[in-house]
């Protein structure tokens, strides 16, 4: 569960710099698919075991959907489209934000 | 007959009775002019800290190596050694005659 | 004024020779995983290092011989053998890991993979070898990697809690996680501790003809450079426990190091830290693989010198080249630097013992050293290094399965 | 004066003071009755692998006869052309002329000097 967060926050981290303007593209794109890639290993991993409740079925469709998200980013630095990349990249943390909370909880259950 | 010193050196030597003595560690030469003759041969494991010139180190724990016969190597005149078999060095002499080193 | 001139230089040399891939990314994985909590090991591996530099520039300056020259002629040629073996390889790994980090910076810079920097690289880190001085290759390197103050700044910048820093220079165990705590604490320590320098240096101090005057100098050098370099690698996991704890983001890939300072300096922040990375690698990757082209040339009594044209240390030379192009290839095939990395620091810890013990032997020596032995404040010190050395090479293996 | 410690594995100059290797072997001649003496510094070839294990010296020797100068055999230089012994032992030898370095000028001359940049060994 860290993992799946530490990526959505690196992507996080990866789209405010290049929302800055102080990275090469190539650079932010890269690192969002490095993102999009390690967020899908980490929800197949997720999926193979079933989900333990109504909040881990909830987190399973917040994971997939960020996932979608950074995904998007990714396609948005190559389209150079800065204002929809920045609303999207708004949504993905406050998707972050609510990972965060369900895994304490689910942490915490445990 | 031809031996190579640095395959001497930590081989077991035996005395006269075939007690074991300890391994050739060093070796005490005399130079002059245009030779080097051998006098005398070092064994044991305390001819290893002559070797490593380690002897300010062991100092302090120099009583601690109960009294002199470990601080001290044995130290073998060179008529003293039977090199005929080099691989099996030999004493001529008991290992109870043999003198420590100073 | 020359010698002020080359106080200035040795410090700036040993910056240099501390920062690397090494130290920069367990720096930073360390403080993104556990804050402040391993600021100790920086510390403990940055004092064990300031007394063996210390000590290799003493004993090359009053005998006039190299460790590695002294290694050989006191344990004899079987014992130096298995040094050889087994600090070549970790060398080798170290060069490897450098080499990439050199790839990996250019990657990020222009997008362009790593593998393809394989080639010009390790070709630019060779002429730069075969056509610069002892000089150049020590102060260039060195200067260039002056950037890595940036550490300093982001780290201030960011206003870090001295409570808690403070408190994390004092060992502790974390609540959950202890393997990796443990493999990151064995991999600072790995990385801190690093023989290459003491190899290099104490060469240099050959290559500069050191002689007696030159003891409180080296002390100098030693003492503030290498503490210097200490500082960076503290502000590297300051800066990473503030830029990357809040976002939880745990540093697995260089990709993610590259967000170290766009918190800090919001414009330059990436292309800082690529800047870094570039420098303190190609300085790094030029030691290691001098360090290795010394340790054959030292070792088995060939002429050497980075000063003097390749074909009139035709075999130095030839090993450096050989090293390098070799070190070139399993970059090209694609192999994963930071892995590399993280494996090279883990078996720098486990081959410890090799390169520490004989100092305990050499330093204590009365025909090198005469009355500069060691006194018992440095043998105290060697005698815990040696302790500390010992149980890194016992665990190294084991926590990298566990916890790497 | 120890000849382990003295004399085995030192570095060897000649008597311009170019590094001709390390003492890897020490030839002893030892008779019936005669007080032994040291007759030969021996260098390179299979003398330091012997120390380690014969099988090394075999593999040494074959690779030796494969490649470079051709020589497996070790450098032997007399006793009586020991000038000093101290820091580091010198010789009153040329180095070229003993086949000590013929290893050094191999390379120098089939690798080395074929790269730009790589000189010529046998300038100044």
């Amino acid at each position: 569960m860290d993992s799946a967060l530490s990526w959505i926050g690196t992507a996080g981290m990866a789209g405010d710099a290049w929302l800055r303007q102080t990275t090469p593209d190539t650079y932010a794109r890269q690192t969002l698919e490095l993102s999009h890639q390690n967020l899908r290993q980490i929800s197949n991993d997720l999926l193979e075991s079933p989900p333990l409740g109504p909040d881990s079925a909830y987190l399973n469709t917040v994971l997939a959907r960020s996932r979608r998200r950074i995904a998007r980013l990714a396609a948005l630095i190559t389209a150079k489209d800065a204002p929809d990349f920045a609303r999207e990249l708004d949504l993905l943390r406050a998707d972050q934000r609510i990972v965060k909370r369900l895994s304490d909880k689910i942490e915490s259950e445990e | 007959m031809e031996i190579n010193v640095e395959l001497l050196i930590g081989t077991k030597v035996c005395d006269i009775d075939g007690e074991d003595v300890g391994r050739i560690q060093e070796l005490r030469v005399k130079r002059d002019e245009k030779t080097c003759l051998v006098e005398a041969y070092l064994i044991g494991a305390a001819a290893v800290i002559q070797r490593l010139s380690a002897w300010t180190l062991v100092r302090p724990i120099r009583g601690f190596l109960s009294t002199r016969r470990f601080y001290s190597p044995y130290q073998v005149p060179w008529q003293e050694m039977d090199l005929s078999d080099p691989q099996h060095p030999r004493l001529r002499i008991a290992k109870r005659d043999l003198r420590h080193a100073k | 004024m020359k010698k002020a001139l080359e106080i200035t230089l040795g410090i700036v040399t040993s910056v240099g020779g501390f920062l690397e891939i090494g130290s920069v990314t367990t720096a930073v994985q360390a403080g993104a995983a556990f804050g402040y909590h391993l600021l100790w090991a920086i510390l403990l591996g940055t004092v064990c290092l300031i007394f063996l530099v210390e000590m290799s520039g003493r004993f090359s300056a009053v005998s006039r011989h190299t460790i590695v020259d002294a290694t050989r002629e006191r344990f004899g040629f079987p014992f130096f053998a298995i040094v050889l073996v087994g600090v070549v390889l970790v060398f080798f790994m170290v060069l490897v890991a450098e080499l990439g980090g050199i790839g990996l910076s250019l990657q990020i810079l222009t997008g362009i993979g790593f593998p393809w920097w394989a080639i010009p690289v390790s070709f630019a880190v060779w002429l730069l070898m075969w056509k610069g001085t002892f000089g150049l290759i020590e102060n260039g390197a060195s200067i260039l990697g002056l950037v890595t103050i940036s550490f300093v700044v982001a780290a201030l910048k960011l206003n870090p809690d001295w409570g808690a820093a403070g408190h994390g220079l004092l060992p502790g165990l974390p609540g959950d996680d202890k393997a990796k705590y443990g493999f990151i604490a064995v991999s600072i320590l790995g990385a801190s501790i690093s023989p290459h320098l003491m190899y290099f240096y104490s060469s240099g101090a050959i290559e500069d003809e050191w002689d007696k005057t030159y003891i409180p100098i080296n002390r100098f050098i030693a003492g503030f450079g290498i503490s210097f370099g200490g500082v960076l690698s503290m502000a590297a996991l300051v800066t990473a426990a503030l830029a990357f704890q809040p976002n939880g983001v745990e540093v697995d890939t260089f990709e993610q190091s590259a967000l170290l300072m766009t918190t800090a300096f919001p414009k330059w922040g990436f292309f800082l830290f690529a800047a870094s990375m570039l420098f303190t690698c190609l300085g790094a990757a030029l030691e290691t693989s001098l360090a290795i082209a010394y340790f054959f040339a030292q070792g088995f009594g060939w002429s050497w010198s980075e000063d003097l044209t390749p074909s009139k240390n035709a075999r130095f030379c030839f090993t450096y080249t050989i090293i390098i192009l070799l070190a070139a290839i399993p970059l090209l095939v694609g192999i994963d630097p930071i892995k590399v990395t993280l494996m090279s620091m883990a078996l720098t810890a486990a081959t410890l013992p090799l390169a520490v013990l004989p100092f305990l032997f050499l330093m204590n020596d009365p025909i090198y050293l005469g009355e500069h032995r060691n006194g018992w404040v440095s043998n105290t010190v060697v005698g815990i290094t040696i302790l500390i050395s010992f149980v890194l090479a016992l665990i190294a293996i084991p926590l990298q399965i566990i916890g790497g | 004066m120890h000849l382990v410690r003295d004399v085995l594995d030192q570095k060897l100059l000649d008597r311009e003071d170019c590094e001709m290797g390390r003492v890897d072997g020490l030839v002893m001649k030892v008779g019936e009755r005669s007080q032994p003496r040291i007759t030969h510094i021996q260098i390179g070839g299979t003398t330091p692998w012997m120390r380690l294990h014969p099988v090394f010296a075999r593999l040494a020797a074959k690779l030796a006869r494969m490649w470079g100068p051709k020589r497996a055999d070790p450098v032997r230089i007399p006793w009586s052309r020991v000038m000093t012994v101290g820091r580091d032992i010198k010789l009153d030898v040329k180095a070229r002329e003993t086949g000590a370095i013929d290893w050094e000028i191999w390379i120098a001359r089939h690798i080395i000097e074929r790269i730009p940049g790589g000189g010529h060994e046998e300038e100044g």
